[in-house]
């Protein structure tokens, strides 16, 4: 039986309630970007690009590409709305800030996670293209790292692993693994299930998972 | 330090240098320094790059990295696609194979900033946390400091800077316009021969001394991009509102509506 | 991040601990943390200093690092004097021997800066052509690298970091004035905690996105100077002009008339 | 005989005779601040001064003390006029400028030079003060080092020495020796002693350095 998958945008709002109120925060490209359409609103936090901008504000929608500002792009190329209180910075003082520790969470996608925590998110095998990017610095530096994923690939093999296969991008770096059916925390021990999605039981989501999950003894619906 | 000429303000540069320059997107890329050393056609040329992405875009609405694919010998950046990838992603544009048979060194941003960093303030090379037991560590020394593992990296010293910047004075300070900052005052501090291309050149003294980014001491040489012309602010501005009406551009770049979550 | 009161912002310093600040003169340090410390009374500080020059002046006037003599560890400067040499020089100034007993650890201002900057920036050391066939290499690891010596230097991490900045706005990001700037920025990158005396604290929005030079993420805490107060511009240039009327300021601080060489 | 020596305002005018127009130059504290009044008027040079100002203006005179501004002061504590063109900079970047050969020249004082340049110029033996200041990095950093200094101590010891005895700011670091009877150039084949004070003979410069100077062939009186 099949079982229904959450949406891109269910997985980042799941992603989202990890932010606490003050936090620094990357998003990378595609379902960690739509994590800034689901702040609860009684929460300030402040985004970081890596190209060297904190603060900005939302990102422009299709029906507002008038407002074009060509001072106002993010990494991932978006256009975004200023904010009161942004400030822009050399690039090298962006990676001081993403390598020394000052952001709180990196949100970030990936191809394979590791039972401890390594990530494979930059390159496919074969891939003559290179997309290192910042995600070895954001991995690296960043005090948390949340992968926010589909949990298998389009032809249904697991992502979540013994052991990457794909080139990695840093070792024993991310703390929990939000998907389309699951919450999952990395721990000392091991991967531990925290939360499953409406429909699923535990036994579903290891099934499709590679790695062994210990079942959280406060296992539970996902909670938005 | 102040040149009238693209052509001119390049016309040293020799084949087998290194050149860097910033390339994100549409803010903050040297365009006219870009055309005028595909004009020069030195060959043999390491270039050192914030992202190596094709745009199929013509020349004169806005040019990137792969308008010098058949001058580069190497290509030390931390994000490279190749122009075939992208016209197999449906990207409207030819395929450079032939042009783009470089050598690709493989870097992270933030790798890319400290050793320009280490070069700019004249170190011998740095230990880093990042790219350990990745590929970036292949070749290189590591040590364990105070129980972490680290990579040793030498710092880099290009040979040429372009830089793209919002104002200069005639002394050579510069300041920059948003996001097109970016790694443009790290370029021009790492640089031997740092050359700007501006907005406007103004007079000493108009620029704000606390607001100030890249001090003259960075800076060699300057050029006034003339104002209306290609690569300025203003031109850059009004085509990017052209080139977001193509739709392959729109939808990466701006955000589709705010969907209700189910 | 905004506090009220100078005492409560350093309230949870321990004894042991780490601090860096800018002092060089008159401009840019952090008068009232300082003198926070010092009625704080944390003992066994490893203070991390562009200058230890001790100042004759009333407290209320203007506080140097020998205000918090009694309560440091171990002394990281470019720049040590100490009260007994400034006293036998003629400055009107008490020894503070018993107190300025602890150890010194030498530096130069600009290997102060890459180690705070190593340390901002999480690298594990790096490898600096200064000091070689100084004392400053004195225990240090030694390297050639592309046929020149070079010294392994460590990152600093400084546990708790004063700043003096300029304006503030409600998030932390931070403007500072002229000279005022110095190691400032640095330290505020460097350090865990960043705790930063402000002239004002305005609201997001009211300084300039392209002047910030301290963006928010590096600054922990802040704290406005009471307008008119001691440690503030106005207060302060008002002191500097009562200070230069005394004949040993004024002498080395001002220049002398021009005059005509033979 | 006791030969006249020059006095601290021409040496430094002979040492600001090596700015060439558009240089980038640091003064250290003493005599090398003298040479920013000696800077001849068919050139502009910027001054930079460690903690983090470039292109300063004029440094105040004591009549002008009324204009002082905590804004505006030197690494050696003189505050100076404000100047179209100048620019503030965290002194992290003013080190990078120094040490990364942005700067044409350094002039500096010294207690004691080398002949293979070798500078000895923040503390003295036996003393507790440690005055490395910027000192070690100007010497490393900068393209020249140019030493503006008297030829020899208040005792009569010289200052020129084989090898210098008072602890190290850098190794075979000086380019050019400015004194109060003397001009030196260091090279590889030793000093070389260019220009001599008026009234003075080569003989007598060499009585008073324990190094051996290299007579140059085109040795000549000291021109301002």
């Amino acid at each position: 039986m099949i079982k229904e998958r959450l949406s891109e945008e269910v997985i980042a709002m799941r992603a989202a309630k990890e932010f606490q109120d003050g936090n620094y925060i990357n998003l990378g490209i595609g379902v960690p970007n739509l994590c800034a359409l689901f702040v609860s609103e009684d929460k300030t936090v402040f985004f970081e690009s890596e190209n060297g901008v904190l603060g900005y504000g939302p990102v422009l929608l299709e029906d507002e590409f008038e407002n074009v500002d060509i001072r106002f792009v993010d990494a991932g190329g978006r256009f975004f709305w200023p904010k009161g209180g942004m400030s822009f910075f050399d690039m090298d003082i962006s990676f001081d800030m993403i390598r020394g520790g000052r952001l709180d969470i990196s949100v970030m996608g990936a191809y394979q996670v590791s039972q401890n925590g390594d990530l494979a998110n930059y390159r496919r095998p074969n891939d003559a293209s290179i997309g290192i990017g910042g995600s070895m610095d954001l991995a690296v530096g960043a005090k948390r790292v949340i992968v926010a994923m589909e949990h298998t690939t389009r032809d249904g093999q697991p992502r979540i692993l013994t052991e990457c296969t794909y080139p990695l991008t840093a070792r024993e770096c991310v703390d929990l693994v939000v998907t389309d059916c699951a919450v999952i925390k990395v721990t000392q021990e091991g991967l531990v299930l925290k939360e499953i999605a409406p429909g699923w039981t535990a036994g579903e989501v290891q099934e499709i998972t590679e790695a062994k999950l210990i079942i959280s003894e406060d296992l539970k619906e996902i909670e938005l | 330090k102040v040149w009238n000429s693209f052509d001119e303000v390049i016309s040293d540069i020799p084949d087998g240098t290194s050149v860097c320059m910033y390339f994100w997107g549409f803010p903050g890329s040297p365009q006219n320094l870009i055309r005028a050393l595909k004009n020069n056609g030195a060959k043999d040329i390491t270039l050192i790059i914030e992202n190596y992405i094709p745009t199929p875009l013509p020349p004169e609405m806005f040019v990137g990295p792969n308008l010098l694919a058949p001058q580069i010998k190497k290509l030390i950046t931390p994000y490279y696609v190749s122009s075939a990838r992208l016209s197999s992603m449906g990207m409207p544009m030819e395929d450079q194979s032939s042009a783009e048979q470089f050598e690709v060194e493989p870097i992270s941003h933030g790798l890319l900033m400290a050793r320009l960093r280490a070069g700019a303030g004249g170190l011998g090379g740095f230990y880093s946390p990042v790219g350990v037991g990745t590929i970036l560590e292949e070749g290189k020394e590591k040590r364990i400091i105070n129980g972490k593992e680290y990579i040793l990296e030498m710092p880099l010293r290009p040979e040429f800077g372009f830089v793209r910047a919002h104002k200069a004075d005639k002394y050579g300070n510069l300041t920059y316009l948003g996001v097109g900052r970016g790694s443009n005052p790290i370029m021009a501090m790492a640089s031997e021969v740092t050359i700007a291309e501006v907005d406007e050149i103004v007079e000493p003294g108009e620029l704000d001394p606390e607001a100030i980014v890249t001090p003259a001491a960075f800076v060699d040489r300057i050029v006034q991009i003339p104002p209306g012309s290609p690569g300025g602010h203003q031109h850059l501005t009004e085509q990017v509102k052209e080139i977001l009406k193509i739709e392959w551009f729109r939808t990466p770049f701006l955000a589709t509506k705010k969907q209700e979550a189910s």
